[in-house]
């Protein structure tokens, strides 16, 4: 991997240069700023994420929508959500944000406590680097799903879910960022700039600070690109487990879940919030490809 | 020189893109002859080396002219008529490579698959060239590396990462004798080894020549070494043709100014010393009975690098340390700048402890010792400017004023001859002497009294090596610092230190004024003398 | 006394029930058309032979122990299993809500004010290893449940009985309860602390089948209980399969409610309820011999039934008596206000909450606390007229004249599990609706694992909780005792009593009517009770769960009964 | 090697002790009570305090816990009312819920898991390498890009999306595979492949990205490397190259992952098992959590944790094996 390349030009203007990267960044871009102005568009609708029309479904065959393709109108561009009515584009731009918040705190949750951890052991003495590599061992053999639900039980309502999410998103996933982290850290600190730093009396924080982190920065920012979207993933798995935000708050694996019911009946309702993840977890899957690529223009690395 | 040549190069032109490595070379070669191909580094001799074998093929590298390969008078190998390397056709090219021109490269340690046995890689090549069946490929493949003097029985199941780096580049040549091929083109096939290693080689190379008429192609930088190998030689520059003959013709009378600055430039060592600086009295450093270890580790047995090691270094005195790899010389130089914790021993600093320091002391008292490393493209971090790289110890040692700072690296900059235009260019965008000249500019901003140069210049082409060698007796002298110059190369280290100490397995085996090696007793003092290639007499 | 039919059958998770209605959704579309079945008539006399499929979702994983399950009128496969004092009417129809003699041969003689109980056991009875049923088993039986290694049971034994209180069951130190009395091999004699006329429904429970005491293997005998009933386990694999053949000591003779006519029922347990719809819809092969005592038929098998005439021929519809409601907590402000509670009675929407159920298939709006389900005890009456889908500005009306001119905002305590109370889709409706007469909800989303402990403590009770509550009999009593009976109010847990509401005079009542034994009578008198009772808004009745079930093809004499509003799957034949 | 395997021994037994001692903490934390579920409703205050002595819940936790641990190496004897019945080591108590042995539950639900893997990972492994290999024969070309691309899509598709959608077009729109139930395959070899083809696809679709990404990774790693160019000078074919000598390179970091990620899977595929119906761990795991079934939360934790470290240790042992420079001490 190529590393000598400060004096080039800047991340994003790498990517921009790529036209995969530009698609990538264009509709990253995108979900994002829906996500912001989800009550404007919400507003431009004329709708909102929870009011029901009761009177536009149809009570005596299930609850479904009335009108066919999931009551797709004018009035509900998305249709409406069989059993309440609600308007399935208002929920869906408002989940974005939940999606979005939870994705983009757990990364940094995770990257934070990697770079802490992976930085200790990398950097301190071998009982150091011991007794936290075998702690990132631990955690990475505790099974994720038992301890969120314990976690999303024990934490009382009233704490906010969506930090909760990233809580334990990030204190359960931080691992393979913290290995990653030391990985790279015991090869930079074998470097002789590193020894040369030592030499003229930095201290182990001025190293870590001036000599470590930026030679960090290429393999951490790809590893972390990369984790934005499954921790859209893994937000979606909780909420479609039940355990994610609580209604009527709207979220993207909450509606997935309620929609397999419909599968049949209203395939549209399913199809919505299955293919917006998608695309989203895509988009920013693409993003974190081309963020790889561009840092390791040899495509070799890993 | 009137048998017909088995390769005939006319006008080779390789580039890379928009840059041009190799200008129009022609060459012939004779059965049973040696060419050697010199130059530094850029001079495009490992362009044409590859080209020989259509190696470039695939890789968006140019290749222009012609390589014509011709068949062997008896009819016998893998073509009848003359192929132009450059335009044959995949098939005739895979049939030509290992059989008719075989190849070594420089790196022995990477170049052979470590997931597979040393001698099954060699028999696979004569399988497939030769269609032979198992075990008579195993046959033939125990005959090769005994045939390098490799011990077949207990060697044949090995990985290359059991063999050291003179066996495996055995190894290779074995793998390029099983096929018997004419031409053996040798790429740079010592530089990564100790000197008495590159002799033995060396001389496995010659002795190859004689046995079995083996044609080669020697590329060096080095013309020492391919002075006494080869029997012409062609002095390449930045990809152009710069001087060639018979070897001993351009060694002793070379024509070309170029070839005249290659020769001035190789460290001798009957050269003459440089005037010498008188030290004082009074000892700066003292090592008593030093020792390092280095603990078992993932299944890897103990090694003990430094072996109760004692020395004395007077102020302003130069000690030379000159050893092959795995001396210990390093871990030495490592140790006196407290780089590396020794087992057990004493270091004395200026009369006090060394060991005694800790922490915030420590890393005050550090600014009077400091090491210069091997690789300036690794001792210098890749994403700082180089001024700030200079600038960082002087704020770590508290100045926070930028002009001072920016007025301080400056004027080091110049001392050591860069320019300060350089101050904002990173690593990468400066050339290998530039970068060691901005290492120097580190070590010495802080004032050190005491400079460990651990390889300063093996790293570098012989003509930059020079020029750095002089600018550390320029900068030794004016900054009145106290030296210790550790080499593998006797004839460098000859040219800055007053006093030489000979390492082998972790003991100082002899130590010696520098002018009175010629005098040495210990027989591996004798040894590493006797393996330096020696250029002829002009 | 129980909400759910399914016995204690709880599944957290959504994804687990999503995933089951997922293949519930795709089911009838994998199903294709059902296969026609021969048409030939039932007759009970020829409908013997042949291996009934049962396909459901539950697990049975707490095993087969008559002293832990908690059943209405005996359930579907215990009644296969154990015989009891009495049972349900085997019928279709409003009569299969009246209790009828099982083991003995009436449904007992009242005497001192409907304390004391007696029963005469048949003759000629049998367990299937062949030994007697004595009373003294029957005795012992009911002992057992009193332990606390055998804890899960309907709790009116210890409430009824007298020194049921304090009794430790039989493996302690006092093995003996004195209330119970043996005096010969047929004859057994209740005491109860207080008239209780509903007895003979309680009769109907597990708890009452006899348990042979040398065969007790305490917390182990779940897996291999002895058989009183017309079928005998073969094999058990607690969530998998429980496989019965017939029990060959009993014999249609002694049993008027029991058919008994498959020779084998293969019932495999802890299938997803889209599996079984997808399975019952398509009827293939052995399905078309399959039925469900758990499961009902999703939205989408709903929808395609209106236009598959086949598949609808196949549906049925019942009802078991429960009600989901908004519980006050009356000691808790804003709640202690009857002008809140009225506000609150006319804001719900009934609707939308009919619609999160899936429809008004699934679930029916209702006004008063007793379901029509109940028989006899319901009492049509709407107070607060809400409308279809709430009367917002009367709300808004009643909440200025109590004095929150400017709306109110309270927290709404729920089952987070979608799948128990439905507490989340509701409390979101709810949201909905309120909102519109100016009452902010905030929603409390509790564990379902908690629930029931956080609200049903007096001291942690909310001020406002979803809830809803089941018949364990069709009788008023168990429906309006628990919940209004200020006696009932139980400190520390298991207070169902979640108005706290205590009067005197109700409590008078109450006695009043347990004492008739007329059973009519005495549901007509509840119905007035809980008419008397609506006009206090202790509660805000929302609505009752409809249960829509399929068969196989080839099962014959199918029905829901009226007890439980599923399959009675002791009379169905696959002949 | 032995001293290897001890010394991976005694640390797992570490790793397992705090596994168990952390999801009793949890456990302790949790609001829910399995005593007050195991009364059923209307359980006076009383009640609930002699069932909670029945269970054992009343004893300190360290003393509960102390119990457990013991019981793994000693078994104990359980009181079931008319006597003690003997569950003999390795004792992972019995269920809250079913008063069946927690070992039982264990060795019912693991054969799913393992079912579930070994098709899965058959297919991943043949699906992520061949294409992987495929890819890297002409690396940037256009088809190396196009199935990059569809490894990256189907890798980042959630799984319950993908079972969702596989569902959909095998079991409703062509109606080509049963709805998926378990059938042991000892019970049925052709039953059980047929139900359990679909999740083996929906796992390795969603894992094959990886593979595909990682072998491509490796060959284009090798490739650049010199002894490649050995193999070059000596007239080798380049397809013999990247099928013999360039995969070769690849393999030692595709099989450690494969072995953690097969690991991954045995410990309980919840979104798999849960979307498809499996009675597996996941489900276990699930179901216990949702009764506070403590024994059989612990055991399904210990279990799993216990699956992953060996698949660890596996991967370690099987780079050693494939790769000569390593060693394993």
């Amino acid at each position: 991997m190529s590393r000598n390349n400060d004096a080039q030009p800047t991340l994003r203007a790498r990517l921009w240069a790529r036209p995969g990267g530009r698609v990538a960044l264009i509709l990253v871009g995108l979900i994002i700023l829906i996500a912001l102005l989800a009550p404007v568009l919400t507003a431009l609708e004329g709708q909102d994420p929870n009011t029901y029309h009761d009177n536009l479904l149809n009570s005596a065959t299930g609850g479904g929508p009335n009108a066919p393709f999931g009551g797709i109108s004018a009035a509900h561009w998305l249709g409406i959500e069989p059993t309440t009515g609600r308007d399935v584009f208002a929920r869906l731009v408002y989940g974005a944000r939940i999606s979005l918040l939870v994705a983009a705190g757990a990364t940094l949750g995770q990257l934070l406590l990697g770079l802490l951890v992976g930085l200790a052991a990398g950097l301190g003495n071998r009982w150091a680097d011991t007794l936290l590599s075998r702690f990132t061992d631990l955690v990475l053999s505790f099974p994720y799903l038992f301890f969120s639900i314990a976690l999303l039980a024990i934490v009382p309502q009233s704490f906010p879910r969506p930090v909760l999410l990233c809580v334990i998103l990030a204190g359960l996933y931080w691992a393979p960022t913290a290995r990653i982290v030391r990985a790279e850290t015991l090869v930079l600190r074998e470097r002789e700039f590193v020894a040369a730093a030592r030499l003229y009396g930095a201290s182990v924080w001025r190293v870590a600070r001036k000599e470590i982190l930026p030679g960090l920065a290429a393999p951490v920012v790809t590893f972390t690109a990369l984790m934005v979207p499954s921790n859209m993933v893994a937000e979606a798995g909780l909420s479609f487990l039940g355990l994610g935000v609580q209604p009527p708050t709207p979220s993207w694996g909450q509606m997935l879940s309620t929609a397999t019911t419909w599968f049949q009946t209203d395939p549209e309702y399913v199809l919505v919030p299955a293919l917006t993840l998608l695309l989203c977890v895509l988009a920013f899957v693409a993003l974190g490809e081309e963020i790889r690529r561009a840092v390791d223009p040899k495509g070799a690395g890993r | 020189m009137t048998s017909t040549p088995i390769l005939t190069v006319e006008d080779l032109r390789i580039s890379f893109g928009a840059v041009n490595a190799l200008n129009g070379l022609s060459l012939e070669l004779e059965p049973g002859r040696a060419l050697g191909l010199v130059g530094e580094s850029g001079s495009g001799k490992s362009a044409a080396a590859l080209s020989l074998l259509g190696l470039h093929r695939g890789t968006g590298a140019q290749v222009g002219g012609r390589i014509l390969l011709h068949p062997r008078p008896t009819g016998a190998g893998e073509i009848a008529e003359p192929v132009d390397i450059n335009t044959a056709d995949d098939e005739t090219l895979r049939r030509i490579r290992g059989r008719e021109l075989a190849m070594i490269f420089q790196e022995p340690l990477t170049s052979l698959d470590p997931y597979h046995r040393v001698g099954d890689q060699i028999a696979g090549v004569h399988r497939l060239h030769f269609r032979s069946g198992p075990d008579e490929a195993r046959a033939r493949a125990a005959q090769a590396l005994e045939q390098v003097g490799i011990d077949a029985r207990s060697k044949y199941r090995a990985y290359p990462h059991e063999f050291s780096g003179g066996m495996r580049q055995r190894a290779l040549i074995a793998m390029a004798l099983v096929l018997e091929p004419r031409v053996l083109v040798a790429d740079e096939p010592t530089t990564a080894l100790d000197v008495t290693v590159q002799a033995q080689i060396l001389q496995l190379l010659g002795r190859l020549r004689e046995e079995i008429g083996l044609s080669l192609i020697l590329i060096s930088h080095d013309l020492a070494v391919v002075g006494g190998n080869v029997d012409d030689v062609l002095v390449l520059k930045s990809g152009d043709e710069v001087e060639r003959g018979p070897v001993r013709e351009v060694l002793t009378r070379p024509q070309h100014a170029y070839t005249k600055d290659l020769l001035n430039a190789i460290p001798r060592l009957d050269a003459e010393l440089p005037t010498r600086i008188a030290a004082s009295a009074e000892p700066l450093l003292k090592v008593t009975d030093l020792s390092v270890v280095f603990p078992s580790h993932r299944g890897s047995a103990a090694t003990t690098a430094v072996d109760g090691v004692s020395l004395e270094l007077l102020n302003g005195e130069s000690l030379g340390v000159v050893g092959e790899s795995g001396s210990g010389k390093s871990t030495l130089g490592r140790s006196i700048v407290r780089l590396q914790k020794p087992t057990s021993g004493r270091i004395e600093f200026a009369g006090r402890d060394l060991g005694s320091w800790r922490g915030k002391a420590l890393r005050d008292h550090r600014r009077d010792l400091q090491l210069i490393f091997q690789d300036p493209a690794s001792s210098l971090n890749p994403r700082r400017s180089i001024g700030d790289s200079i600038a960082e110890p002087l704020i770590v040692h508290g100045e926070k004023d930028r002009d001072r700072l920016r007025a301080a690296v400056d004027g080091m900059l110049e001392r050591v001859g860069l320019d300060d235009s350089l101050y904002h260019r990173y690593p990468h965008q400066l050339s290998g002497g530039q970068r060691q000249r901005a290492a120097i500019a580190r070590a010495l901003i802080l004032r050190p009294r005491l400079v460990v140069c651990d390889e300063p210049v093996s790293a570098l082409d012989v003509t930059t090596q020079a020029q750095v060698v002089k600018l550390l007796r320029e900068l030794r002298e004016e900054f009145e610092l106290t030296l210790v110059f550790i080499a593998h190369d006797l004839a460098v280290v000859r040219q800055v230190s007053d006093r030489i100490a000979v390492m082998n397995r972790g003991r100082i085996v002899e130590l010696l004024p520098a002018a009175g090696l010629h005098e040495a007793q210990d027989p591996y003092t004798r040894a590493l003398l006797s393996a330096v290639p020696e250029l002829p007499v002009a | 006394m129980f909400n759910n039919p399914l016995p204690a059958r709880r599944i957290k998770l959504a994804s687990l029930s999503a995933a089951a209605l997922l293949v519930g959704g795709l089911a009838a579309a994998c199903g294709g058309s059902s296969t026609t079945t021969g048409a030939t008539s039932f007759n009970a006399a020829s409908c013997t032979g042949g291996t009934l499929n049962v396909l459901d979702q539950s697990t049975e994983d707490t095993g087969l122990d008559p002293a832990v399950l908690y059943t209405s009128g005996g359930g579907a496969i215990p009644r296969l299993l154990f015989r009891t004092l009495t049972t349900r009417d085997t019928t279709a129809g409003a009569k299969g809500r009246t209790v009828v003699p099982d083991l003995a041969t009436d449904t007992g003689e009242a005497s001192e004010n409907a304390t004391v109980w007696t029963y005469h056991l048949k003759s000629g009875l049998k367990y299937a290893n062949g030994e007697a049923i004595t009373s003294a088993d029957i005795k012992y039986g009911i002992e057992r449940s009193f332990s606390s290694v055998l804890a899960g049971g309907p709790p009116y034994l210890r409430d009824w009985l007298v020194g049921g209180s304090t009794y430790q069951g039989p493996y302690g130190s006092d093995p003996d309860l004195a209330s119970i009395t043996t005096p010969n091999p047929t004859t057994i004699v209740f005491h109860l602390r207080k008239p209780e006329g509903d007895f003979p429904y309680l009769a109907a429970e597990t708890q009452f089948a006899p348990v042979p005491k040398a065969d007790d293997t305490g917390k182990n005998y779940n897996a291999d209980p002895v058989s009183s009933g017309p079928y005998t386990i073969q094999s058990f694999t607690k969530g998998k399969e429980l496989v019965l053949v017939r029990n060959t000591y009993w014999s249609r003779g002694t049993d008027s409610q029991r058919l008994a006519c498959p020779d084998k029922i293969d019932i495999s347990l802890g299938l997803s309820s889209t599996v079984i719809d997808q399975r019952l819809a398509s009827s293939i092969g052995q399905d078309a011999d399959a039925i469900t005592t758990d499961t009902d038929v999703d939205t989408a098998t709903l929808a395609k039934s209106a236009s598959q005439p086949s598949l609808k021929a196949r549906l049925t519809s019942g009802n078991f008596p429960d009600t989901t409601y908004l519980a006050f907590n009356t000691k808790a402000a804003p709640f202690d206000n009857q002008l809140v509670r009225e506000a609150f009675s006319y804001a719900v929407d009934r609707t939308s909450l009919v619609n999160a159920q899936g429809g008004s298939q699934l679930a029916t709006a209702l006004t008063t606390y007793d379901p029509p389900s109940i028989g006899g005890a319901y009492h049509p009456y709407d107070y607060f007229p809400a409308g279809a889908s709430g009367n917002a500005a009367k709300a808004k009306q009643l909440l200025a004249q109590a004095g929150y001119p400017d709306g109110l905002t309270v927290t709404l305590a729920y089952d987070s599990n979608g799948s128990s109370y439905d507490g989340p889709a509701n409390a979101a409706a709810l949201q909905q609706a309120l909102a519109k007469a100016g009452i902010t909800l905030k929603l409390d989303a509790i564990d379902d694992s908690n629930f029931d402990a956080v609200v049903t403590n007096t001291k942690t009770e909310p001020a406002l909780s979803l809830f809803s509550w089941g018949a364990d009999w069709p009788s008023g009593a168990p429906f309006l005792t628990p919940i209004f009976d200020g006696r009932d109010i139980v400190q520390g847990g298991g207070n169902f009593n979640l108005a706290q509401y205590s009067d005197p005079s109700v409590e008078a009542e109450i006695d009043k009517i347990n004492q008739i034994t007329d059973n009519s009578k005495a549901q007509a008198a509840w119905g007035d009770l809980d008419a008397q009772l609506g006009k206090l808004a202790l509660t805000v009745p929302l609505y009752t769960v409809n249960d829509v079930v399929l068969h196989g093809s080839n099962v014959k004499n199918t029905y829901v009964d009226q007890w439980r509003g599923w399959y009675d799957i002791s009379s169905v034949s696959v002949k | 090697m032995t001293a290897f395997l001890v010394r991976r021994l005694l640390a797992a037994a570490a790793v397992l002790l705090i596994v168990a001692a952390v999801v009793y903490g949890l456990f302790y934390l949790m609001p829910g009570d399995p005593a007050s579920l195991a009364c059923g409703k209307r359980c006076d205050a009383a009640e609930l305090a002699q069932v909670r002595q029945t269970m054992g819940l009343n004893r300190p936790v360290y003393e509960q816990f102390w119990t457990f641990i013991s019981s793994i190496f000693a078994g104990h004897a359980y009181d079931n009312g008319v006597g003690t019945v003997w569950c003999s080591a390795p004792c992972l108590g019995y269920s809250f819920q079913s008063d069946e042995p927690v070992t039982q539950l264990l060795t019912q639900a693991l054969p799913v898991d393992v079912s579930l893997v070994a098709g899965a990972a058959v297919l991943w492994l043949s699906l992520g390498i061949g294409f992987g290999l495929f890819a890297a024969m002409r690396p940037n070309g256009l088809r190396d890009k196009a199935t990059t691309f569809v490894g990256l899509a189907f890798g980042s598709v959630p799984i319950f999306i993908l079972a969702l959608l596989l569902l959909l077009l095998f079991c409703v729109w062509w109606q080509v595979l049963p709805f998926p139930t378990f059938v042991p395959f000892t019970q049925n070899v052709g039953q059980w492949a047929e139900n359990l083809l679909l999740p083996w696809f929906a796992i390795a679709l969603t894992f094959a990205g990886n593979y595909l990404r990682l072998t491509r990774a490796g060959v284009l790693e090798a490739l650049g490397q010199d002894h490649i160019r050995t193999l070059r000078a000596y007239g080798y074919t380049e397809r013999r190259i990247v099928a013999r000598h360039a995969v070769r390179g690849a393999l030692p970091t595709v099989a450690t992952i494969a072995a953690m990620d097969i690991g991954g899977v045995l410990a309980g595929a919840v979104f798999t098992e849960s979307m498809f119906g499996l009675p597996g761990l996941g489900k276990l795991m699930v179901d216990s959590a949702s009764t506070i079934d403590l024994p059989v939360i612990t055991g399904v934790t210990l279990l799993a944790s216990f699956l992953i470290i060996v698949a660890n240790t596996v991967a370690d042992l099987l780079y050693a094996v494939l790769d000569p420079r390593v060693r394993i001490s």
